[in-house]
């Protein structure tokens, strides 16, 4: 039965190569929905039994993270006017490569930290990757909403990884993460909507007024 | 105790009513005057009466703060201290007072007053705490009130800058205490300095790390030579009478705690003997040979007190090494040397700070090269004066030589001794070339401000300071003359001390006492003999040309000029810098002094090789190497998350090797 | 009860004034920000005299360390709502909406991370924090704050998502070990038989996580811009209040991984933040020309006080909680101040803001008095805080820590003392007649600075007892 | 107070003036002329007892008490040399310092009545006085560190009475090399010959002559005997060293120092029949000899 958690899981990956690779801002958006849509289908597939609980959680992270969040940032791209990360710091294929490594440290890592009673091995791995990845979009690209992206990649990767403590996490709190969660995006695409409005430009090498 | 804690009671209380009522100028004036007079007095009765043998009881508070129960009390140490403080603290108020009569900005006058009762009071705090967190206390608030009083004309900024260097050499000097405190009371029960004498540091490296650091923390404050650059420039900046105070009183608690260090030590090592004679020798070369080379009236006086410090320092040595080689006469003549010329030097240096105070605000400049012939213009300010400068000179009717003749005299009590105490007797040169050397300082000082002609219409004009300011100038010039000729008065008490420090038994001390006391009555018996011998001659001689038919003496000729036909001019005089040119020109490289030639114009310019060779360039290179490692950062907001990326790794690769390990 | 109360009512206060929009209830909005926080600071003196049970199921409880953090907040909130009337009623008169409500907001988010006793509750307390005061920041809408906001929005969260992370590896690490997961108590009962490798990480994590939000170098590059952009009560809001609470997630795993008897791998990863904090600070502070960034890499190095003080153990812990509380309110003392020099001139560089003793006496006393205090002289607290550290380093056996401890604290004050003392003491460049101070914006500073002058000479007895029990839950003792 | 060393303290305070004399005479007979009588200093004094003093109007009352205050020292630093070899007038621990501070003092009052004329000789004489004297005083200390180290002995009358008989047989080396630069010191502190030349009237090369240029008189009467005697005190100080008189009988005694006085100012007056005057910068480096001299005698004893 566990073959089905494990495609979800690689097609996560695959995501995470999606995100690294395109230049359009728009297939950015996409993946990252995508996989917020794995994530919610993951949480159904590894929860032990199927609870109230379970379901509403997993509603709850396709609701904000495939639906919500980037309808959101597509208006953030349509209000901006802008299509294409034009040229970035790390170039794209740069940044495969970087993403494939970053995937080959996860697996490192989670060899040396063997997670007790854990029958999905290949969940931990690919939430660090995620992770890691996240953190190479943040700062590998110069438009600020790329970089909204890969802080959400970022926060994939370890909602992922929460999904092995279900039960140990009480509802309210994942709740509030969620919640967290939204907020956060949704304060950052009003400062995007304000710098493109100021600078008429989403390039973060333009903020640089503030220096010692 | 109690008296000394209600004497800085009403000075506090007198700090306050000049601070509410400054709108009220005479009333202001006088509460003030009162308090701090009435203050000082309370003070000092308990100082007397431990110098004269009289034990005084402690004040112990429950300890509000980590570090132990705060003590305060007085011993023969503290009481010397104590002394002088109230002393020449409440005659510095008093000039204070009357200084500011007339500023117009009595806003600036009151908090100048205010703050200088603080300061006051904050000297007694440290001079009597016997706990190392009340210490630490009164010593800030001591260097902070002293920055604030060194400020009260911020608007120019030599005073500006003379103000943040002070703060910037005393802060570095305490947090030096801090680590002193730090390490010292690692071993002890609690912070007390009872506790701490108790546990003395245990190994040897320990207690060499520790002394260092005193001698920088303490060193830094007394204006011990390398770390006495920022003493010229701080009393250049201060008012006159804040620089007496800050000579006089503030730099001697460097001398006080490397004292109370000694004190706490059962046996101090040899080598620190050595350090401090060292130490000495060149503070006090340095500091007249840099005093000479000044024509500025403060920063000469500034660099007298690194020159005087450096004499006390001899004095510490000479303890120091009797203790050590087991000499317990040398030790309680050293120490007692050392103490003694504390006492005098408060009183002779800031009656001269205190001088240049009233010639600077009558003639309104102080670069004596424009002053001359001031004696006649300003006599009681020129009498105090010169009496000031033949103390500091340690010539005989006065304190000054007591005090060196002690030192001499534990110098001396080491040659006459057995094993390498013998060697150090040729530390008496030292102080034989520091002594000609101040000869020729203060000549140059007293005959160029106050003798012959006035070199600028500045000095023409001049006219006697008021009562208010000559007043306290003559209670100094007093204890000075007192103290000097009847040395009965300051000789028990000094050498008390002496042996406190020196820990030898009470028998040896009241032999040496006696000892002490009796050739010196003999050596005042001589003077008087001397005097009377020629005052015998002179009256017979005068009685014989009475009757004769000598005509009286005449006093309107100009002065002789080897028949010079045009009369001499104020022109013709030898200036500060011609005066102390041969003497400088002997010790050229070490002097700072550099020559400006024009055509028609020759002027000496004297700056601290200390502060323009060393300290300066030492930060201007911090300052760049900063700048250089800014200059890496700039304000990219990837380079920001690059840094966290950075610290994750290392946290991850941190944790794997962790990891493997445990 | 009460510990709900304390977090509920300024997030129910912050709904209030949000929803009052419109200028004529600018007056209503000031005056419910200044009541909670009045109401907010009885609450928590009542917690003094008689502690509150748990509440919430366990989740929320108080204890020492938790109290400490609370009370140094609620006072300082109570100071900044005082500034806060003098200041809306010059800067922006018709009250300022978002202000007021990210203000409550904050409050309300600071107290929950104070009390709560599972990390998680404390995770989404801080997170809290972020998204209150990030409008707070912006609120100049100009373009160097948009800059600032972005900066401090992107990397917080950053940091916000590696606790996240470091909380679920925590939670990991307890599966195997009895007792709720993440509630500190039971965490610190069974603290032994947690996975030691997970911990490990989590401890990391956790640390990298609120080391951000705390602001130690190198993750401190948003203090300097948000603190120099943000209205100066925000930043001494922030640099007293918001840096304690991450400071308090710190100190919670720092709690667990002693009791679980990690200290050989814990204290040197805190020595070696506190040392490079301190080191940056030094480097950064010379030279440096604008005083609210000033302040904001004094608090880099204070931060780095705080967890080199955890880092040495020992008397040390005692002097990082008494240090969290001096350095709060000095930090907020100095910023208030810096507010009204701002208020006055228009803006924070030193060049602008010459002569300050004459166009503005009782704020460049304080000022003054603010750089004494805030470098560690004694009379003030920060010095019994500092020294005892100092002991700590020099019992611990680290006399090169020690060393390198004064030579930063030495190198620092020169910085310091050059641009302040220059500000107060310049002669002012267009000569700027004296500029009348409103009351409202002295008796915070005012008030502040004694407080911290008293902290120096005298420490009262129930706070004396809760910072000893507070050291020994940190692994320390009390000197 | 022995009855004896009154008898020799009146002896030398009466013969002082003859030294000059003395010298003068020696150095002329040794240059082929008849020279000035030997009593010329006491008609000298004699003749300006009763002459007017005139006073500058820019000197002040500094400018009187100058030649006061230097007798005064003089004659106080003289009871603390033990002229009967056995014992001083005054005596007590450590009273070196006060005989070499007495001096100290005689020179600060000369010099600052020489700056107070306003006159540029003055001046430029006060800082030659003042230059010398920096050198001259560690000098003089290093002799006196050699006496102590030699004898044991803290005061005057201790180093040059009885004990230092004994300490010649023990240190004979390093006690002459102290007689030498105590000798060289007298040469410099009086003005004599290698440093100042006493008779020269040209004032740019003078120094104990300029200072006092503006005095006449009886001021000039005092200051003549006042430097007659300093050139005393050095003579009995260089006489006691070489010529310990402790086991001579009373009257025997005295004679002993008027013959060593009179045989130190002749000397004196060889040495300025032998050399001439150094240049100006060269005295310090003369001083620095001298002192170099008791450094060795120094080391000798210390070894």
């Amino acid at each position: 039965m566990h073959t089905a958690p494990q495609v979800a899981l690689l097609f996560i990956v695959l995501m995470n190569f999606a995100v690294l690779g395109t230049s359009r801002l728009s297939t950015c958006i996409r993946a990252v929905a995508v996989q917020g849509l794995l994530l919610g289908v993951l949480a159904l597939l590894l929860a032990p039994r199927f609870s109230l609980h379970t379901g509403v959680l997993a509603l709850g992270t396709i609701v904000v993270k495939a639906v919500t969040l980037p309808w959101f940032l597509a208006w953030a791209i349509r209000e901006a006017a802008v299509r294409r990360e034009v040229e970035p710091l790390v170039g794209f294929n740069a940044s495969l490569l970087l993403g494939v490594l970053a995937v080959a440290l996860a697996f490192a890592i989670a060899a040396r930290l063997p997670l007790p009673g854990m029958q999905q091995e290949l969940l931990v791995p690919v939430s660090l990757a995620t992770v890691i990845t996240g953190f190479i979009v943040l700062t590998a690209r110069r438009k600020a909403l790329t970089q909204v992206v890969g802080y959400l990649v970022l926060e994939n990767g370890i909602y992922l990884f929460g999904l092995t403590q279900t039960e140990s996490m009480p509802f309210l709190l994942e709740l509030g993460v969620l919640l967290d969660l939204f907020v956060v995006v949704f304060i950052m695409g009003i400062v995007v909507f304000h710098i493109n409005r100021e600078f008429d430009s989403l390039d973060s090498a333009r903020l640089e007024e503030l220096t010692d | 105790m109690m008296l000394v804690a209600a004497g800085i009671l009403l000075m506090l209380v007198a700090a306050l009513t000049v601070a509410a009522l400054w709108r009220r100028v005479a009333l202001s004036d006088t509460a003030f005057r009162l308090f701090m007079v009435l203050g000082c007095t309370l003070g000092a009765i308990p100082a007397v009466r431990v110098l004269s043998g009289a034990a005084v009881p402690d004040v112990r508070l429950a300890s509000l703060v980590p570090g132990g129960d705060w003590v305060f009390g007085i011993d023969t140490l503290s009481a010397v201290f104590l002394l002088a403080i109230f002393l020449v603290g409440g005659a510095c108020a008093l000039y204070g007072v009357a200084y500011a009569e007339h500023d117009h900005d009595r806003r600036r006058a009151a908090g100048a007053h205010a703050l200088l009762a603080v300061l006051v009071a904050a000297l007694a705090l440290v001079v009597t705490a016997q706990a190392v967190v009340p210490f630490l206390i009164a010593w800030e608030v001591m260097a902070v009130a002293g920055y604030l009083t060194i400020i009260s004309e911020p608007e120019r900024a030599e005073v500006r800058r003379g103000g943040l260097l002070y703060l910037v050499a005393t802060h570095t000097g305490t947090l030096a205490l801090f680590a002193v405190f730090a390490i010292w009371g690692n071993g002890a029960r609690d912070l007390t300095f009872a506790s701490l004498a108790a546990h003395p540091p245990a190994s040897a490296g320990v207690l060499a790390l520790v002394l260092w650091l005193a001698l920088a923390g303490f060193g830094v404050k007394a204006g011990i030579v390398p770390l006495h650059f920022w003493l010229p420039e701080a009393h250049a900046a201060a008012p006159s009478h804040i620089s007496a105070i800050m000579s006089g009183l503030v730099i001697k608690m460097g001398i006080y705690g490397v004292m109370r260090i000694i004190a706490l030590l059962v046996a101090p090592p040899v080598w620190f003997g050595w350090v401090l004679l060292a130490l000495g020798a060149t503070s006090g070369f340095l500091g007249v040979l840099w005093a000479l080379a000044q024509h500025d009236l403060k920063r000469l006086l500034a660099f007298h007190s690194v020159e005087n410090i450096g004499i006390i320092l001899l004095g510490l040595g000479a303890g120091v090494l009797g203790v050590g080689y087991g000499h317990p006469v040398m030790a309680t003549l050293g120490f007692a040397g050392a103490a003694l010329h504390t006492f005098n030097h408060a009183l002779f240096k800031s009656l001269l700070f205190l001088g240049a105070g009233s010639v600077g605000h009558a003639t309104g400049t102080r670069d004596i090269e424009r002053l001359g012939g001031l004696a006649k213009r300003m006599p009681r300010t020129a009498a105090v004066f010169l009496i000031g400068s033949v103390a500091i000179v340690g010539l005989p009717p006065l304190n000054g030589f007591l005090s060196e003749w002690l030192v001499y005299r534990s110098l001396f009590q080491g040659g006459v001794g057995t094993g390498s105490a013998r060697f150090v007797v040729v530390a008496a040169v030292a102080l034989a070339l520091i002594g000609g050397l101040a000869l020729a300082c203060f000549a140059k000082v007293v005959a160029v401000i106050f003798l012959g002609n006035p070199r600028d219409p500045l000095a023409r004009e001049a006219r006697e300071s008021a009562s208010g300011i000559t007043r306290p100038m003559a209670v100094l010039a007093g204890a000075c003359v007192v103290t000097g000729l009847a040395p009965v008065l300051v000789l028990p008490p000094a050498l008390r001390v002496g042996s406190m420090l020196a820990r030898s038994a009470s028998r040896d001390t009241m032999s040496l006492v006696s000892a002490a006391n009796g050739p010196v009555t003999v050596f005042v018996l001589a003077l008087a003999a001397g005097i009377a011998l020629a005052a015998g001659i002179a009256l017979a001689w005068a009685a014989r040309r009475a009757r004769s038919s000598v005509q009286p003496s005449r006093t309107s000729v100009e002065t002789w000029a080897c028949a010079y036909p045009v009369p001499l001019t104020a022109r013709a005089q030898y200036t500060a810098s011609s005066f102390a040119a041969p003497v400088l020109a002997l010790f050229r490289p070490v002097t700072g002094v550099s020559v400006r030639r024009t055509a028609h114009s020759f002027a000496t310019h004297a700056v601290d090789p200390v502060r323009t060779g060393l300290v300066l360039p030492a930060w201007r290179g911090v300052a760049q190497a900063a700048d250089r490692i800014r200059r890496l950062h700039r304000g990219r907001i990837s380079l920001h998350l690059a840094y966290v990326i950075a610290v994750v790794i290392v946290l991850l690769v941190y944790l794997i090797a962790a990891g493997g390990a445990s | 009860m009460r510990l709900l109360a304390i977090c509920l009512l300024p997030a129910l206060g912050a709904v209030f004034a949000f929803a009052l929009s419109g200028r004529r209830f600018g007056a209503a909005r000031v005056s419910t920000l200044v009541g909670i926080a009045a109401v907010h600071l009885v609450l928590v003196a009542t917690l003094w005299l008689h502690p509150a049970p748990a509440a919430f199921g366990g989740w929320m409880g108080q204890d020492a360390l938790g109290l400490i953090v609370l009370s140094l907040t609620s006072v300082l909130f109570f100071a900044t709502a005082l500034y806060a009337v003098g200041y809306l009623r010059r800067e922006r008169p018709r009250g300022g909406r978002v202000f007021v409500g990210g203000l409550l907001g904050f409050l309300a988010a600071t107290s929950l991370v104070a009390l709560s006793q599972h990390l998680a509750l404390l995770w989404v307390g801080l997170e809290a924090t972020t998204f209150t005061v990030a409008p707070l920041i912006f609120h100049r809408h100009d373009r160097r704050s948009l800059e600032a906001v972005w900066k401090y929005l992107l990397i917080s969260s950053v940091g916000i998502a590696l606790a996240l992370l470091g909380i679920f590896f925590l939670a990991t690490a307890q599966s195997g070990a009895a007792g709720r997961p993440l509630l500190l108590p039971d965490l610190l009962a069974h603290a032994r038989d947690l996975h030691p490798a997970w911990l490990r990480a989590a401890f990391l994590f956790l640390l990298a996580g609120f080391g951000t939000k705390m602001g130690l170098a190198p993750l401190h590059t948003w203090k300097p811009d948000t603190y120099g952009e943000a209205p100066s009560l925000v930043s001494g809001l922030m640099a007293g209040a918001l840096t304690s609470c991450a400071f308090l997630g710190v100190a919670r795993i720092t709690q667990v991984t002693m009791a679980a008897g990690m200290a050989p791998f814990v204290q040197p990863v805190l020595l070696g933040f506190g040392l490079l904090s301190l080191a940056v600070a030094a480097i950064f502070i010379i030279g440096q020309s604008d005083v609210k960034r000033l302040l904001a890499y004094s608090s880099v190095e204070h931060m780095g006080l705080l967890v080199l003080g955890l880092g040495l153990g020992g008397i040390g812990a005692y002097g990082t909680v008494l240090h969290v509380l001096n350095n709060g309110l000095a930090k907020a003392w100095l910023f208030l101040v810096a507010g009204n020099v701002v208020l006055a001139t228009g803006s924070s560089a030193a060049a602008a803001n010459r002569g300050l003793m004459r166009t503005l006496p009782v704020s460049g006393a304080l000022l003054v008095l603010g750089l004494f205090a805030i470098t560690g002289s004694p009379p003030f607290g920060l010095f019994q805080s500092e020294f005892t550290i100092l002991r700590a380093a020099v019992g611990a056996g680290h006399p090169w820590i020690a060393a390198a401890m004064l030579v930063f604290l030495a190198v620092i004050f020169v910085g310091m003392a050059l641009l302040i003392l220059e500000m107060a003491l310049g002669d002012p460049t267009p000569p700027a007649t004296r500029a009348r101070e409103s009351w409202w914006l002295l008796a915070g500073p005012v008030a502040l600075a004694t407080a911290v002058l008293m902290l120096g000479v005298y420490i009262p007895a129930p706070l004396q007892h809760a910072l000893a029990s507070a050291a020994t839950a940190l692994g320390g003792l009390a000197p | 107070m022995s009855r004896n060393a009154l008898i020799s303290l009146i002896v030398l305070l009466v013969a002082a003036p003859l030294l000059p004399g003395i010298a003068l005479k020696t150095k002329s007979v040794l240059t082929g002329r008849r020279g000035a009588p030997v009593l010329q200093v006491y008609y000298d004094l004699w003749k300006l007892g009763w002459k007017r003093s005139v006073y500058s109007a820019t000197t002040t009352w500094i400018f009187r008490a100058g030649p006061a205050v230097m007798l005064v020292s003089l004659v106080a630093a003289a009871l603390f040399l033990p002229l009967d070899g056995r014992a001083a007038p005054a005596a007590f621990a450590g009273d070196l310092v006060a005989f070499a501070a007495l001096l100290a003092l005689g020179r600060f009052a000369l010099v600052l009545a020489g700056l107070d004329t306003g006159s540029s000789f003055e001046g430029m004489g006060a800082s030659r006085e003042v230059t010398f004297a920096t050198f001259a005083e560690p000098a003089l200390f290093l002799c006196l560190i050699a006496l102590v180290l030699a004898t044991g002995e803290l005061s005057l009358s201790g180093m040059l009475g009885a004990p230092l008989a004994a300490a010649w047989t023990r240190a004979p080396a390093s006690l002459s090399l102290v007689g030498i630069s105590l000798f060289v010191l007298l040469l410099v502190e009086n003005s004599r010959v290698p440093a100042d030349d006493p008779a020269t009237h040209l004032e740019l090369t003078m120094i104990h002559e300029v200072i006092v240029l503006d005095h006449g008189g009886p001021d000039l009467a005092v200051i003549l005997y006042s430097s007659a005697l300093k050139l005393a005190l050095f003579a009995a100080l260089v006489a006691s060293v070489f010529v310990p008189r402790a086991r001579l009988g009373a009257a025997a005694s005295v004679v002993a120092l008027l013959a060593a006085l009179i045989l130190v100012s002749a000397a004196v007056g060889v040495v300025e029949s032998a050399m001439a005057r150094l240049r100006l910068t060269r005295v310090p480096q003369l001083l620095a000899g001298a002192g170099a001299l008791a450094c060795f005698g120094i080391v000798l004893l210390l070894a």
